[in-house]
C-alpha cells in the first residue's frame, strides 16, 4: 500500500501499478546485489552466490513486467516512494546481514520479503482500486506465494545455523 | 622428526570468523609456557571485519623480535584471497602445507614455490569435538609440528578462553595427534629459564612512559598507536594519573604542553599523520622550554598511506620537521622490549632538558607481542631542574653554562613568569634583539649538544671491518644476521642508533674506527638515514646503502649475504 | 546546478562504481551510498560533473564508490577541500561526506566555518557515534556513558549536536536522515542540492560491528512531527529540545549563497605590472 | 579553588605585572586586564596559584602583564593548552584567554570541544572583530560589508555567534562583557571563576587602531534586560535573537565539570609489570 | 662635496606618528625617479603602532637588494629607543647623525661609533612652513645629502601625497636647502636608462604566482606573507580568479588542494608556524599528486620567534618536514625581483608534475621595497598534462616513464576517478601490496628526480677555486662581496641554488669542479644549508660554514674577507 493512485482511469492507474510493482523488484534486485557484493568482500561467498541468485530470481520478475508493459526504455524512476515501509515491501533491510551469516539465514531474510510483497499484493487485490489493477495484484500475489512456498522448501535443506553462529573470537581490526 | 630446530616460523590464515589471531595468541602463550621464546605478527585484508587475515608466530631457543626468512608452515582455515599475503609469507621447499581439503587447493603462489601439501579435514575434525573449532585443530597441528608439550597447549587454552575450555583443549589434541602423522620442524632444546614478559611494543612504550614518570596523556586515535593509549588509559589512572581524548592533534599536543608546563610529565602518541599536525606546537616545546614527549608508531608514509604495515620513513619528519632551528631529542627503541626503556630515558631526556623529545617507534614493535627477556634497567634517573625564589628577580631563561635553567612551577610563590613561544630574554619577556635570540638559540643548542648519553646511544656489538649501522627495528634482522655470520666465523659491527638527535659524532667516530665496509639499513625508500648519517658524520671507507620502502620486513638471510659479501 | 541533459537519464546504478566497499556487511553506509546515487540519479546529473569529496574514516570511503570524481583526502578537512573545489569550479556539484569523527571532532572548525561561509555545497555526514574505522573509539557524538578500552566507564562527556551546531553557525539547510530508509536519505539529499548555500544532511548510519545496538535506531527513528522552518529562533528552540531521531528537513534558510566566486577577467596580466612599472 | 590565604589580602595592583603593555593606548584590552587583575583580588586567590594562558594576537599577550604564572602558546592552541593544565593540575585557578581571530578563527574546534568537556576554567575572548596583530583583516566576527585589504568591500560571510556557539556547544556559564566597564568585567569574571566548570566570558574590547569606529559602542552596550537562565532552549531564544550588545551573564548551567580529573594512585608499577610477567 | 659615491644608505628613525616610512617611502621614489636604483627595508618596535621605528634606505648606481655595510647617515625626527635598532643600523667614523636638538642627544650607542652629529632644527623647520611635518624637512636633507635633484623629490611627493603636496614639497625644499650646509655623501652618475619596476618582495612572488597561472589563493593571515596575500587579493578578482580567507592554515591548504583538483592552478602563502599547519596536507598532495604551490616568507623561528624579522632556518622543514618518504619541490628566489620568476617556476613545476613545491621567501624579500630591472622571462610554460577519456578504463596513477600521468580534470567524462592520499594501485584503488607501494614510490620519485631544471638551478658568478654556496636573500650581500673582490682582481664562483629540491649532484658537481675551498653561506644557526648540502653531496676541498641566525643581515663586507682571506 502505497500513495494513493490518484484518481485516474484504470489504465492510468494500471500503469502507476506496475510501475511500483516494477520498482519494488529493482530495489530487491539491488539489495541483494549490494548483499552478494558485500559478502564476497568478506569471503562468505557461499552466502553471496545465494544472494546474487535471489537477485537473478526478482531481475526474472522485473523483465516479465517490463515485456508485459512494453515500456520502450525503463521508465523514469518516480522519486523516491514513500512506501508504507521504509523501503519496498520486498526490499531486504540493509543491515540484514552479518559477513558469517550462513545460507539459512539469507533464505529467512528472503522469505521475509517475499511474504511481504504477498501481503502487498494481496492488500491491493482486496482493497478498491480499478478492476485491471486488482486482477494484476492478484497475480503476482499468486507468484510471490510461490516465491515464499520454494523459499520454505529450501531452507529445509539447508543446516540450521548452531547458536554461537556468528561469534568472531578475533577483534575487528584497524584501518586508517 | 630430529628435534634440531631452534627457530619454527608457522602462519595461520583464514577468513574473519576462524579465529586465526586468536589461535596464534594461544600458540605464543603456549610456546611462552613451554620455555621458548617466541614473536607473533600479523596481517589482515582491507575489511574492517569479516577479511582474510594471518597470524605469524615464530617459536625459538633464542630471543628475538624479527621475522625468519621463510616460514616453515603456513595452514590455513581457508585459502579465500589468502594469496594477497604471498609476499608476506615466503616459503620454500622445505616448507609444508596446511589445508582443510573442504576449502580447496592451496593457491599456486604458494605451492610454485616447492611447499609441499598436506591436506588435513580441520572442519570435519572440529565437528567431532562438541564446541569444536577448527581454528583450535589447526593450533593443535601447528602446536604438534614445533613439538610443543600438550600440557604448554592446555596451559595456553586455559588462560585465553573465557568458555568452551574444554572443547577447545580436546580439539587442539585431536591436532596434536594429526600432527604426529606428518614431518614437523620440532624444536631444539628448551633454553634456559629467565624473567620473561609477554609484551607488544605499544605496551612496553606505555610502560615505558609511566616508569619515566609520565601521568598526563593527550592523544587522538590513530592505526597503530591506538593499543598504546588504549593500554595507557586505564593504566594511568591505576598510578594516580589521567588520559584525555582530544578533538585532534592539535589538541593533544597543546595539552601535553599545557600539563608539562604545569609540572607533570606529559606524552602523547601518535602516527605520521597526526605527527604532522603536532610539528608547530611541538617548536613551542622547544622555544619555550617545556619538556612532552611523543611517540610516534610509524607506519607506512607519505599522507595516509598504509596504516596498518610498518616503515621507518617518518625519521626526516622528527629529526628536521620543525619549522626555525629546533634544536630536540629523538630517540629510537632498537628492540621490542627496548620501547619500554627508549620511551623511559626519552621522558627523562626530555624533563631534565626541558624539551620535547620524540619516540619513534613503528607498527612492526608496536603491534607485534614477543615473549622477551625482562629487561635490565639502568638506575640512574632524570629529573626536571625545579626553580624556587631566592628573593631574586626570576630569570625563567637564565644564560646558564649547561643551557638548562631552573623552572618554576605553577604554585610554587615569588617566581612568576610566563612561557613564551616568542623569542626572549632571560626573564621570558619577548624580544626582537639579535642579541637576545642569538643567546638564547646557543643556549637551546647548548643543552642537547652538551648531552652525554654515555653508552645509550648506540648498541654496538661485534668487531671487525665491516659495520652495519641501522636503527630501530631494522635491528633484529640484522642482528640475526650478525649471529648467523658470528656462526660461521665471519665477525662484524653492528652499530645500532638509539639515540638520532642529538647526533653524536664522535662516539660514532670511534665506533667505525677502523672500518673500511659500511653498509646502512632502513625501511625506507630514499635513504632518510643515510643522508642523515651522511650530513652528521664522515662515514669511513665503502657506503652502501641496503633499503626498501615498507611494509615488508627486512629478512636474516638478505643482511647476511651483504654482511659476509666478499 | 543540474548539468544539460545530453543522453538518456541516468539510473541510481550509473552512479554506483565497480568497487566493492570494504565496509562490514550491514553498515549503514550502504544505504547512504544508495541513496546518494539514487539523489544524484534523480537530480538528472551526469557523474562527470558531480564531486565527492571526503577526509577519512569508514564512511569517508564513500567517494571511489560512485562513479563521479572523487577527493579521499586527509583526516578532517573534507570541507575545505570541497569548499575550495566548488569555488574555483562553480559548475561543478559538490558533496561533502564525513563521519562523526572526522566531521565533528577533528574537523569540528571547518564545519563552523563553512556553515557561515555558505558556498553552495552538501555536507553528507554518516553518524554512527563512533570511531568505526580505529576501532571503536567515543566520537563526539557518542552518549557520555558508552564504555570502551579508550574510555573504560565512557567519557562523561556531553555529546555534540551537530543540527544545533549548525543553525548555530548559519548553515543555510539542515536536515536529518537515517541510514534505514535510503529512499528518504535520498529524497533529503536531492532537496539539499537543490537549495542553494551549505546544506547540511546528518545521516544516522549504524556501525553494526562497534554499536551493534543501534540496530535499535529503526525503532527511534521517525519522521519529525512538523514541517521546516525558516525562523533560525524558531528552529533553535526546535533542535535544542529534539531527541535526535526526528527525520526529515528541520530549518532552510533564505542566506545567500557565498559571493566570492570568480568572476570574469577584466584585466591583463600587463595591466598588474603596469602598477610596478617606473 | 580557592588557596588558604595566608598572608594579607592581595590588590589588583599585586597582580599586575612591571611589563609594560605593547598594546596601543586606547586599546580595550587594558582594560580587560585591569579587570582580571581586580577580580583575582576579589577572588583572594594568590597569584601563584592561578595560570593566565593563551594564544597569539594582541590580546593573547595579557598573561605576562599579570604576575600569575602564563603561558603564551601558539595561535589558536590556548584552550587546549588550558585544558591539560588544569585537568593535571586541578589545584590551579586557570584563566585561558584569547581574541576572536585566535579563538574563533583558528582555534574554534578547540572552542567547541571546550564547552563540551566542560573543564573547570574561565575562557576569556577579548572581541574585536578584527585581526589586531596582523594588522586588520576580517575576524569570524567582523561586519561582512568592512571593507580591508584582503577582503576589498567586504567578505560577505556571515558573522560568527560566539554566544550560542558556546550554548550550542555546552558551555556552562554564558557571559557578555564590555571592557568600557573594567569593574563589570570584573564582575563577570568573578562570577566566572566561581561557576564550576567551563565559564565562558566574552568581552567587547575596542580595537582603536584598525576599528576605530568601536569606540561608538559606548553607546550600544547596555546590561541585559532580563535576569540569565538555567534553560538551554530559552538561552538559545534569547541568544539568537540578541543584538550582541546585552551584557550580564547570559547562561548559567548545571552541568557537572569533567570528571576525568587524576585520582590517587591506587596500583604501583610493579602491578602493571605483573601484566606482562610470565 | 664630490659626487663619488655609487651607493649611499640612510635611515631615519623617530617614534610611532613621525612618518618615517611615509619619508622613506617617498625617499625611495625620489631616487627611482631620479634615474637610481634604490631599495628600502624597515624596523620598528615592538608596539602594535606608536612604537619607534626606522626605514633604511639604500640609493645606488647599480642594482642591489642588499643593505651596505654601514649607513652613512642616521637622521632621527626624536631618538626615543632608537637605540634599540643599533645593531641594524651600523656607523662608522664617515657617518653622520643628523638629529633635533629639541629632542635631546643621539644615544651614544651612535656617538661612539664615532659618527659625526649634526644638528637640524627640524621642528622649527617644520613650523616655518604652513602644514609642514619634520620629515618632511628630514626626507629633504637626507635627498640632499644624496645630491638627489629637486625635481625627482617634488616628483615623488606629487605622487605619494594624497593631500598637501605643497607643504610637503616646501618642507622637503627647507630640508634640500639644510643640506647643502653639510658635508655630504653625492652619488655618481645615473646609471643607463632602463625599464623598471619599483617592487616588493611579497608583490613579486603574487605577481609570479598569476603568471604562473594560479587562478585561485586560500590563506591565512600571518607576518610577513600577509602583503602577499593583501596584494594577490584585488589582483586575482582583476584577472578571474579569487581568494578566500580561510578559518586556519589547515583549511588554506586544503582548499587550494581541491581548487587544484578542480583544474584550477591554486597556491597560499604563509610564514613558519603556518607552514607547520600545512605540512600534513603538503604529503597528501605528493600521493595523491594534486600540485599546489606554497610561499613561505620565512621569518625568525623557531615556533612564533620574531615575526617582523628575517631567518633561514624553514629550510629544514621545506625539504624533510613531510612525514614518510614524500618526494616535492623546492625554489628559493635568489634576489628580490627573482621572487616573480621563482614563484613562476614553482607553479609551472607543481602543475607539470602534479606535485607541491615550495617556495622559499623570506621576510626580508618579503618587506623590503627596491628599484630593480624588469627582468626577462623564459618563455618555455609548464602545463598540467590533462587526461581525456580513449575509451579505456583510465589510469590515474599510470604508471609511465616520466612518473607523469595525464590528470582527468573534473568534468572530464568516461573517466572519473578518486584522487587517494592511502597507497593505491593505478587505477587508484587504496592498495596495502608492497608491490603496489614501491610502483607508486618509484613513479613519485621518479618525476621528480628525471625533471631536468637546465640552468635555472642555480646561478653561477665568476671562476677560480673558491667557491661560495648559498640560497634565497643571502646572495645579494655574496654578490656584492664578489664585485668588490672581483674589482680587486680576486675572482672566485658564486654559486646560488635555486633549486633546493630536487638536489642536482651532477649539476653541483660540474660547477664545482677544480674547487678548493668551499663557503656555505645561510642565515640560520644550526647549518640547515651546510648539512643538507652534505647529505646530497659531495663537497670538494675544505668546507667552512658561514652562518648566523636572523634577524641581522649578512653585510658585503663580511662575506668579502672570508672570500678574499688567504
Ligand atoms: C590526522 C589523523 N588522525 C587520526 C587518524 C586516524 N583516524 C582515521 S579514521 C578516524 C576516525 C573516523 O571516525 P568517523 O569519522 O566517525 O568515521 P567512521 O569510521 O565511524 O565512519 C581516525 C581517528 C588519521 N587518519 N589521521
Ligand atoms: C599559525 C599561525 N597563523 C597565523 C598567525 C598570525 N597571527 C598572529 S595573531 C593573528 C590574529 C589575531 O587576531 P585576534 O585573535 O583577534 O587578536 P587581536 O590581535 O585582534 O587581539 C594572526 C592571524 C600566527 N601567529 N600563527
Ligand atoms: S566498522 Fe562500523 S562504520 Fe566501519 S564499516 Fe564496519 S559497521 Fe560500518
Ligand atoms: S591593534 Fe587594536 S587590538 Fe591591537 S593593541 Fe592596537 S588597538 Fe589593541
Ligand atoms: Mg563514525
Ligand atoms: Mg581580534
Amino acid at each position: 500500500m502505497s500513495k494513493p493512485a490518484k484518481k485516474a482511469s484504470g489504465e492510468e492507474a494500471y500503469a502507476d501499478f506496475m510501475s511500483r510493482a516494477y520498482t519494488m523488484e529493482l530495489e530487491a534486485i539491488e539489495r541483494y546485489a549490494q548483499f552478494a557484493d558485500a559478502l564476497d568482500t568478506h569471503n562468505n561467498p557461499e552466502v553471496a552466490g545465494l544472494f546474487r541468485k535471489l537477485s537473478a530470481i526478482e531481475s526474472l520478475h522485473a523483465k516479465r513486467i517490463l515485456a508485459e508493459m512494453r515500456w520502450p526504455s525503463l521508465p523514469a524512476l518516480p522519486a523516491a516512494y514513500a512506501w508504507e515501509s521504509v523501503e519496498g515491501p520486498e526490499t531486504a533491510p540493509f543491515d540484514a546481514v552479518h559477513y558469517l551469516m550462513q545460507p539459512y539465514h539469507a533464505l529467512e531474510i528472503a522469505l521475509r520479503c517475499e511474504q511481504q510483497a504477498r501481503k502487498y499484493y494481496e492488500d491491493i487485490a482486496a482493497g478498491s482500486a480499478p478492476k485491471r489493477v486488482k486482477a494484476a495484484a492478484k497475480e503476482m500475489a499468486a507468484e510471490e506465494a510461490s516465491h515464499v512456498a520454494l523459499i520454505q522448501d529450501w531452507m529445509k535443506k539447508v543446516p540450521q545455523p548452531a547458536p554461537g553462529w556468528d561469534e568472531d573470537p578475533d577483534p575487528p581490526r584497524m584501518n586508517e | 622428526m630430529k628435534a634440531n630446530h631452534s627457530s619454527v616460523s608457522v602462519a595461520l590464515a583464514g577468513s574473519g570468523g576462524a579465529g586465526v589471531m586468536t589461535a596464534g595468541n594461544m600458540l605464543l602463550e603456549a610456546a611462552a609456557a613451554a620455555g621458548y621464546y617466541g614473536l607473533m605478527t600479523r596481517t589482515s585484508g582491507p575489511q574492517i571485519r569479516g577479511g582474510e587475515a594471518a597470524a605469524m608466530v615464530r617459536v625459538s631457543t633464542f630471543a628475538t623480535d624479527a621475522q625468519d626468512d621463510r616460514f616453515q608452515v603456513l595452514a590455513a582455515i581457508d585459502w579465500q584471497n589468502v594469496n594477497r599475503f604471498a609476499t608476506e609469507l615466503p616459503l620454500g621447499p622445505e616448507s609444508i602445507l596446511i589445508g582443510d581439503q573442504a576449502h580447496g587447493e592451496p593457491p599456486e603462489v604458494f605451492t610454485k614455490t616447492g611447499a609441499r601439501y598436506f591436506p588435513v579435514p580441520l572442519k570435519q575434525l572440529a565437528g567431532q569435538v562438541q564446541g569444536g573449532w577448527p581454528n583450535m585443530i589447526a593450533l593443535g597441528v601447528l602446536a604438534g609440528l614445533m613439538g610443543l608439550p600438550a600440557q604448554a597447549l592446555e596451559a595456553a587454552i586455559n588462560k585465553a578462553m573465557k568458555k568452551g575450555v574444554e572443547a577447545g583443549i580436546a580439539a587442539a589434541k585431536l591436532g596434536l595427534a594429526q600432527a604426529a602423522n606428518l614431518d614437523g620442524f620440532k624444536l631444539k632444546e628448551i633454553p634456559a629459564k629467565s624473567s620473561r614478559w609477554l609484551i607488544t611494543g605499544n605496551e612496553a612504550a606505555g610502560y615505558g612512559a609511566l616508569r619515566g614518570g609520565v601521568r598526563f596523556v593527550a592523544a587522538y586515535p590513530i592505526t597503530p598507536a591506538t593499543e598504546l593509549l588504549e593500554w595507557l588509559s586505564p593504566a594511568l589512572t591505576k598510578v594516580g594519573g589521567t588520559l584525555v581524548q582530544a578533538e585532534d592533534e592539535l589538541a593533544s599536543i597543546n595539552m601535553a604542553l599545557g600539563a608539562s608546563y604545569g609540572g607533570v610529565p606529559a606524552l602523547t602518541a601518535t602516527s605520521g599523520p597526526g605527527l604532522s599536525l603536532m610539528i608547530e606546537a611541538l617548536g613551542l616545546g622547544v622555544t619555550a622550554e617545556v619538556p612532552v614527549v611523543v611517540v610516534d608508531v610509524m607506519r607506512t608514509g607519505p599522507s595516509t598511506g598504509i596504516a596498518t604495515k610498518s616503515e621507518q620513513a617518518d625519521l626526516n619528519i622528527a629529526l628536521y620537521g620543525l619549522h626555525g632551528d629546533a634544536p630536540h631529542i629523538v630517540i629510537a627503541p632498537n628492540s621490542l622490549s627496548d620501547c619500554v626503556a627508549a620511551t623511559e630515558w626519552a621522558v627523562g631526556l626530555a624533563e631534565s632538558l626541558q624539551v620535547p623529545a620524540i619516540v619513534l617507534s613503528d607498527q612492526y614493535f608496536g603491534q607485534a607481542r614477543a615473549v622477551v627477556d625482562v629487561p635490565a634497567f639502568e638506575k640512574k634517573s632524570f629529573h626536571r631542574a625545579k626553580a624556587n625564589s631566592n628573593g631574586q628577580p626570576y630569570k625563567r631563561y637564565a644564560l646558564t653554562d649547561s643551557g638548562v635553567s631552573p623552572m618554576a612551577i605553577p604554585g610554587t610563590p615569588g617566581i612568576t613568569y610566563t612561557a613564551d613561544g616568542l623569542e626572549h630574554n632571560e626573564r621570558g619577556t619577548p624580544s626582537s634583539q639579535s642579541g637576545d635570540h642569538l643567546a638564547q638559540m646557543e643556549k637551546r643548542a647548548r643543552k642537547i649538544s652538551q648531552l652525554d648519553p654515555g653508552d645509550a646511544w648506540a648498541s654496538i656489538e661485534g668487531e671487525g671491518d665491516v659495520a652495519l649501522l641501522t636503527f630501530g627495528s631494522c635491528t633484529g634482522p640484522a642482528r640475526e644476521a650478525f649471529a648467523r655470520a658470528r656462526a660461521e666465523g665471519f665477525d662484524a659491527r653492528l652499530v645500532s642508533l638509539r639515540m638520532l638527535a642529538p647526533a653524536q659524532p664522535a662516539k660514532l667516530k670511534q665506533a667505525l674506527a677502523g672500518v673500511k665496509r659500511v653498509l646502512v639499513l632502513e625501511q625506507n625508500h630514499s635513504g632518510q638515514f643515510l643522508r642523515y648519517l651522511r650530513s652528521e658524520y664522515e662515514l669511513p671507507g665503502e657506503v652502501k646503502s641496503l633499503r626498501r620502502p615498507g611494509p615488508l620486513p627486512f629478512r636474516p638471510e638478505e643482511i647476511y649475504r651483504e654482511i659476509v659479501r666478499p | 546546478m543540474n548539468a544539460p541533459i545530453t543522453s538518456p537519464a541516468l539510473t541510481a546504478k550509473d552512479f554506483k562504481s565497480d568497487y566493492k566497499p570494504v565496509w562490514c556487511p550491514g553498515c549503514g553506509d550502504y544505504s547512504v551510498l544508495t541513496a546518494v546515487t539514487k539523489a544524484l540519479a534523480m537530480l538528472e546529473l551526469r557523474p562527470e560533473n558531480v564531486a565527492v569529496v571526503s577526509g577519512i574514516g569508514c564512511s569517508s570511503r564513500i567517494p571511489a564508490y560512485t562513479t563521479c570524481y572523487g577527493f579521499h583526502g586527509v583526516h578532517g578537512r573534507s570541507l575545505p577541500a570541497g569548499t575550495g573545489l566548488k569555488v574555483a569550479r562553480p559548475d561543478l556539484t559538490v558533496l561533502v561526506a564525513s563521519g562523526d569523527g572526522d566531521g565533528y571532532s577533528i574537523g569540528g572548525n571547518h564545519f563552523l566555518h563553512a556553515c557561515r561561509r555558505n558556498v553552495d555545497l552538501t555536507y553528507i555526514v554518516m553518524d554512527n557515534h563512533v570511531y568505526g574505522m580505529t576501532k571503536g573509539q567515543p566520537s563526539p557524538t557518542t552518549e557520555p556513558d558508552w564504555s570502551s578500552k579508550l574510555a573504560p566507564g565512557g567519557t562523561g562527556v556531553r555529546e555534540f549536536h551537530p543540527l544545533v551546531i549548525a543553525l548555530a553557525s548559519g548553515a543555510n539547510f539542515i536536515a536529518r536522515a537515517f541510514s534505514g530508509d535510503p529512499n528518504g536519505v535520498a529524497a533529503l539529499i536531492v532537496e539539499a542540492v537543490r537549495h542553494p548555500g551549505f546544506s547540511f544532511v546528518e545521516v544516522l548510519s549504524p556501525c553494526v560491528t562497534f554499536r551493534p545496538e543501534q540496530r535499535g535506531w529503526k525503532e527511534s527513528a521517525r519522521p519529525a512531527p512538523v514541517a521546516y522552518t525558516d525562523d533560525p529562533a524558531r528552529a533553535a528552540r526546535r533542535l535544542m529540545t529534539d531527541d535526535g531521531f526526528n527525520i526529515g528537513v528541520l530549518y532552510k534558510g533564505r542566506r545567500a549563497p557565498f559571493a566570492g566566486l570568480p568572476a570574469a577577467p577584466t584585466h591583463s596580466l600587463a595591466d598588474l605590472e603596469g602598477g610596478f612599472r617606473l
